[in-house]
């Protein structure tokens, strides 16, 4: 998911033809001053935190100023303060727009009809969440025709704008589905979109771009405002890490088996904090890696819990065997590696004194022992025995 | 008999001299099926595992009639692997590569529904007819041939819930590992309705996760056309709402797509669902003890 | 029975508050079609020769369920027009327009194919059947209900031929006209496999014309499996290679699609080939006395 | 058909990212010397003159020369010429290329398969239609994928060219698609593609954009060079219009209809020589300019072919009548009109005094017998009764 800031939003709305207010980025008051002084902004105009989180309005990050020192105190007011865990280092200076009428468009992809979704409401300017159902336009796109006329014209009844503004709708419509599909979007939205005069204007722009699709589009830079430094780091590596608060540390690979290790865990009575999920790699350095992420986090103890397809659990092992000799942590640890290399993989971690389990539930229950601060049974030789490799 | 595959299918493996491909074809002929080619752009006339390597997917298809393909191309070249699939007349691609992107995807699913090729996948582990054949990257240790169908659209988790099944001596007819991406090429109602006209099927465990509403959809035609038993586990009862536990699939949206929502739906449906996956067999053994 | 249409058929017209698309309503009712819709957006709510008239095809289908679309729509909105039928779930797409663009045709024609519409045209007189129904504008006075298969490429030449075989006493069972454009939704091929199905058609007249090779195509299909007798007039014979007789289908290109490599692979196929348009009842003639 | 000349075809390869050698396009040899003196094309260079048909180097048209004054000389030696019935206007000056290996390039539609095709050689340069079967490459490409990774490897495979080029070709290839899709191309064609060092220049050019998708690029002209003055007007106003040496005007409705008349016209002993093709419509204006047309070219007798669908009789009928009095053709005239609105239009005839054949057999001998100076029976009566309107 590569976030994009408003203005960066905007940016690809006005290069796919999209009409955007002009405004102007700065990062501190006195660049603000300096833009405002050369007239690239004139005011009256808007100054708008850029951050990635909704909302902001409400928070005070989105002012209306009359003079261009109102502006700058607005600006200064703005960078460096933290909204909703984000830090705003960015302020879009935009001009005011005499809003006739806020309208909601946008595109996404609906995953149970596997089709995109043009969406379109003629309440526009509210959180779309906030809509009731049935005044929210929601129309399929197939991928092999795009966005067809009929469809167009489904919203162009339902918004009921003047001739000219109209005429910018169709238009928009289009501009819209090019973007999703040619810059490979996840959610491309308007939200307003106003009319202004009798023209159409695009006032705010959230556009969120596919990560797996990033290979075609290496000039996008990607943002992940929502993420904790530490879960960034592990973006970048391709290890998938989510903090919450709990003093478990989990080391699965997939989503759905960190999701019941999880389950599982909870049922025991543990507290799960930090979820590192290992994806398909043959890498030991990857679990190194993952390892010694795990470490930063200082859980209490730690549960890996692997089950090998793609992943081989020799891999893990020698990975694991490795890590532990670097980082010597100071938490217990709990393994249980299944699947393929099976055998080769426990024999590994058994050679380097760790035991491993094949049942969850007992797994389970040991981890949450050791973050209760009790002591456990090593794993019995039985369980050890009983994989094998493909 | 089973679904999708069985004993008479026969494999190519397309990215066959990567890393994974030639894994994993040591694992599928370690399973028992019949890996008769496989393709790398460049590697024809070479050999793989014993398996013989084409440059092309046509020239492998002519010279040895493979039923169904494996692909572990990389990202950005597996669309253009599956046109290749499709153009040569393969009715079952299983697409192993993960991080495929949904608008390729997209393309893919529709291109392959008008030509009438079959997508599992992508980023899934494939499926696995025990004592017939497995396509994809299951680990052999879990299986065991028997009656009960399993789809899942985890990929370890799978694992775990076949192993569990296996240890607690009930043989599975077909596993399908359906992938965790947002678009997948197949869906649990599309699984199901194979596993309704399968008789070597008794009954079905279905294994769901948070995000989407696929549970809830499978859960409306299990209620009102399946006509067989379904056990369920579904994962993600306790991820903490908003945060993303893995893949895109994962993500609660809304209050759609919760662990609530998806279980009220198929207990509504009268499925049984377990809170744990270790709970799984012992519903699975009450469920054909109803049918006897 | 017949093929195509018949006097279940329920025809929506697309385009319908056109000049074309109102005249032609006012035949296909004189015809005995049962026009039960017609769709031009911002004329919903109007009628046309008695036929109300919708918004969208999605309204014209929820509220009188046609079966076949007519449509009329300007050659630059066709795509579009044809994209709302196939999304409303018709199944059959008559395409009058001309001047279609080929790049348009082909999308619609693979999309058509992934949902199950098939397309007659574009750039086509329609097709009918006598004491059934009519979906385009051959004119009416050249029909008879009968048992003899038509099917043609050109429009005018079309009317030419039915109003023959009508004067000379033989009836049709169904008249179909593919429409002359480079790419057609529905081929010869496509035709004479419906026609083969047919017990009502006896036999069949194909009328074809010089460039392309689709006539030498359905030659093989005659040749290898149609089974009923076929009589064809090739048009062209006699025209100046390399120079256009009115449209992009009627073109020599490069020695094949000839007169000659056609009229030859009919022949070879046992298919008797009329020199002249009005050869052909005479040749129908003795075809219908060789069946009895 | 909308054939581009070589240096606008060029235009569009550069403008879709084809590796094009640079060029000028001059009107007379006074240009060209002013172009050669400000050096924007270098001696030695080739002079072309842009012409629409095939074979213009072996006719002289095509000429490498190694000066400036030559050059020159060669540009006015073209220009105001004749080649296949077109008159040389204009002349491309362009580098001359160090050519290693003559590819061929091609993409066009398949009407039998219903999908464009990608066409390759590794022989260049000539004729495609003089290549032997074998070494063509014919690809098909599907219009909802478009062209495929695995369809460029085999041409690449074909080509063995140097790593550079390879990569070039790819590019190409990408490149000739998004042309044929984007501009509505009916053929885009390279050749030679030549290797020029160890990377790939498009010598020539041919690309036909199609006609009926011009809608959607008013900004290209459309050039007919094939056709006559007559054809190119008839072309204009939307009429196919054909001239061949011959005695007989045929006027007629649709293609097929057309040439079955002609086929008859033939067989009946006579010289069908002008074919006008009125297509459908439903407006008599069309008609009185279609016939006015057919008085310009001049026949011994006019044959007027009808059998009406979307156009009425009665339109024909009207139109035809309107025609006769601007026009008062000193040709005797056979009609023949059916189809809809058949009665409406036997009747405006016969008020006009023209008799009209329901038999084309009978209408054919009556032309033929007129062109041969014979005169003939009017029409019977029954035949025009026996027509009727829907």
């Amino acid at each position: 998911m590569v976030l994009l800031r408003e203005y960066r939003g905007k940016e690809i709305l006005r290069k796919f033809g999209v009409p955007v207010p002009p405004g102007k980025v700065v990062r501190s008051g006195e660049e603000a001053a300096k833009a405002l002084a050369a007239g690239e902004v004139p005011v009256p105009c808007v100054v708008k935190a850029q951050v990635l989180a909704g909302g902001r309005g409400k928070a005070g990050f989105v002012k209306l100023v009359n003079t261009a020192p109102e502006a700058v105190q607005a600006v200064e007011g703005m960078v460096g303060k933290e909204f909703k865990g984000e830090t705003v280092r960015e302020v879009l200076l935009t001009t005011k727009a005499d809003i006739a009428r806020e309208l909601y468009l946008s595109i996404t992809l609906d995953r149970s009809s596997r089709k995109p979704l043009l969406m379109a409401s003629a309440q526009g300017g509210m959180e779309i969440e906030a809509l009731p159902a049935e005044k929210l336009l929601k129309l399929p796109i197939h991928p092999l025709t795009g966005l067809v006329a009929y469809e167009k014209r489904a919203v162009s009844k339902a918004f009921d704008l003047p001739p000219a503004a109209a005429k910018d709708l169709d238009r928009i419509m289009d501009s819209l589905w090019a973007i999703f599909e040619k810059e490979d979007a996840e959610l491309v939205e308007i939200n307003p979109l106003a009319l202004v005069g009798d023209r159409l204007l695009a006032l705010d722009a959230k556009v969120i771009l596919e990560d797996d699709a990033m290979f075609r589009h290496t000039d996008f830079q990607q943002e992940h405002g929502e993420l904790s430094p530490l879960e960034q780091k592990a973006h970048d590596k391709g290890i998938a890490f989510v903090e919450i608060g709990g003093d478990i540390g989990v080391l699965a690979n997939g989503a759905g088996l960190t999701m019941a290790t999880l389950d599982v865990l909870y049922q025991e009575g543990g507290r799960p904090g930090i979820f590192l999920d290992l994806g398909g790699t043959d890498d030991p350095k990857k679990v190194v890696e993952a390892f010694l992420m795990m470490t930063e986090a200082k859980p209490k103890v730690v549960f890996i819990n692997i089950f090998g397809g793609v992943t081989r659990c020799d891999t893990v092992a020698t990975g694991l065997v490795e890590a532990l000799k670097q980082a010597k942590p100071d938490f217990p640890l709990v393994a249980r590696i299944r699947g393929n290399n099976e055998k080769e993989g426990v024999q590994i971690l058994r050679a380097a004194g760790i035991g491993s389990y094949t049942d969850l539930a007992e797994a389970a229950r040991n981890v949450v022992a050791l973050e209760q601060g009790k002591s456990i049974a090593p794993p019995p030789a039985a369980a050890v025995a009983a994989g094998g490799a493909p | 008999m089973s679904i999708l595959v069985d004993g008479k299918t026969r494999v190519l493996v397309q990215g066959i001299t990567g890393h994974q491909g030639t894994n994993h074809t040591r694992g599928m002929k370690a399973f028992g099926s019949n890996v008769v080619a496989g393709v790398t752009p460049g590697k024809g006339g070479t050999q793989v595992e014993g398996v013989p390597v084409f440059d092309t997917v046509r020239e492998a298809v002519q010279a040895t009639h493979p039923t169904a393909t494996c692909i572990f191309v990389p990202a950005p070249y597996t669309r253009d692997a599956f046109y290749e699939a499709v153009d040569a007349g393969l009715p079952l691609a299983v697409i192993i590569t993960e991080h495929v992107p949904f608008h390729d995807m997209l393309k893919m699913l529709y291109y392959g529904k008008l030509h009438g090729t079959r997508i599992i996948g992508p980023n899934c582990p494939g499926l696995a007819t025990p004592g017939g054949a497995k396509v994809g990257i299951i680990p052999n240790v879990v299986f065991k041939p028997g009656r009960v169908g399993v789809v899942s659209r985890s990929g370890t988790l799978t694992y775990e819930m076949v192993a569990g099944l296996t240890a607690a001596g009930f043989g599975q007819s077909t596993c399908v590992g359906l992938g965790g991406d947002p678009v997948n090429g197949t869906t649990f109602i599309d699984t199901l309705k194979l596993f309704h006209e399968d008789p070597a099927t008794d009954m079905v465990v279905m294994v769901g996760e948070i995000g989407g509403v696929a549970e809830e959809e499978a859960a409306e035609y299990i209620g009102s056309s399946f006509g067989k038993p379904v056990v369920s586990y579904i994962a993600g009862r306790s991820a903490p709402p908003g945060k993303r536990m893995g893949h895109a699939g994962a993500i609660i949206d809304r209050g759609r797509g919760t662990a609530e929502s998806k279980v009220k739906a198929l207990e509504k449906a009268g499925a049984k669902v377990a809170k744990f996956p270790y709970d799984v067999p012992r519903l699975v053994e009450s469920s054909l003890k109803e049918l006897r």
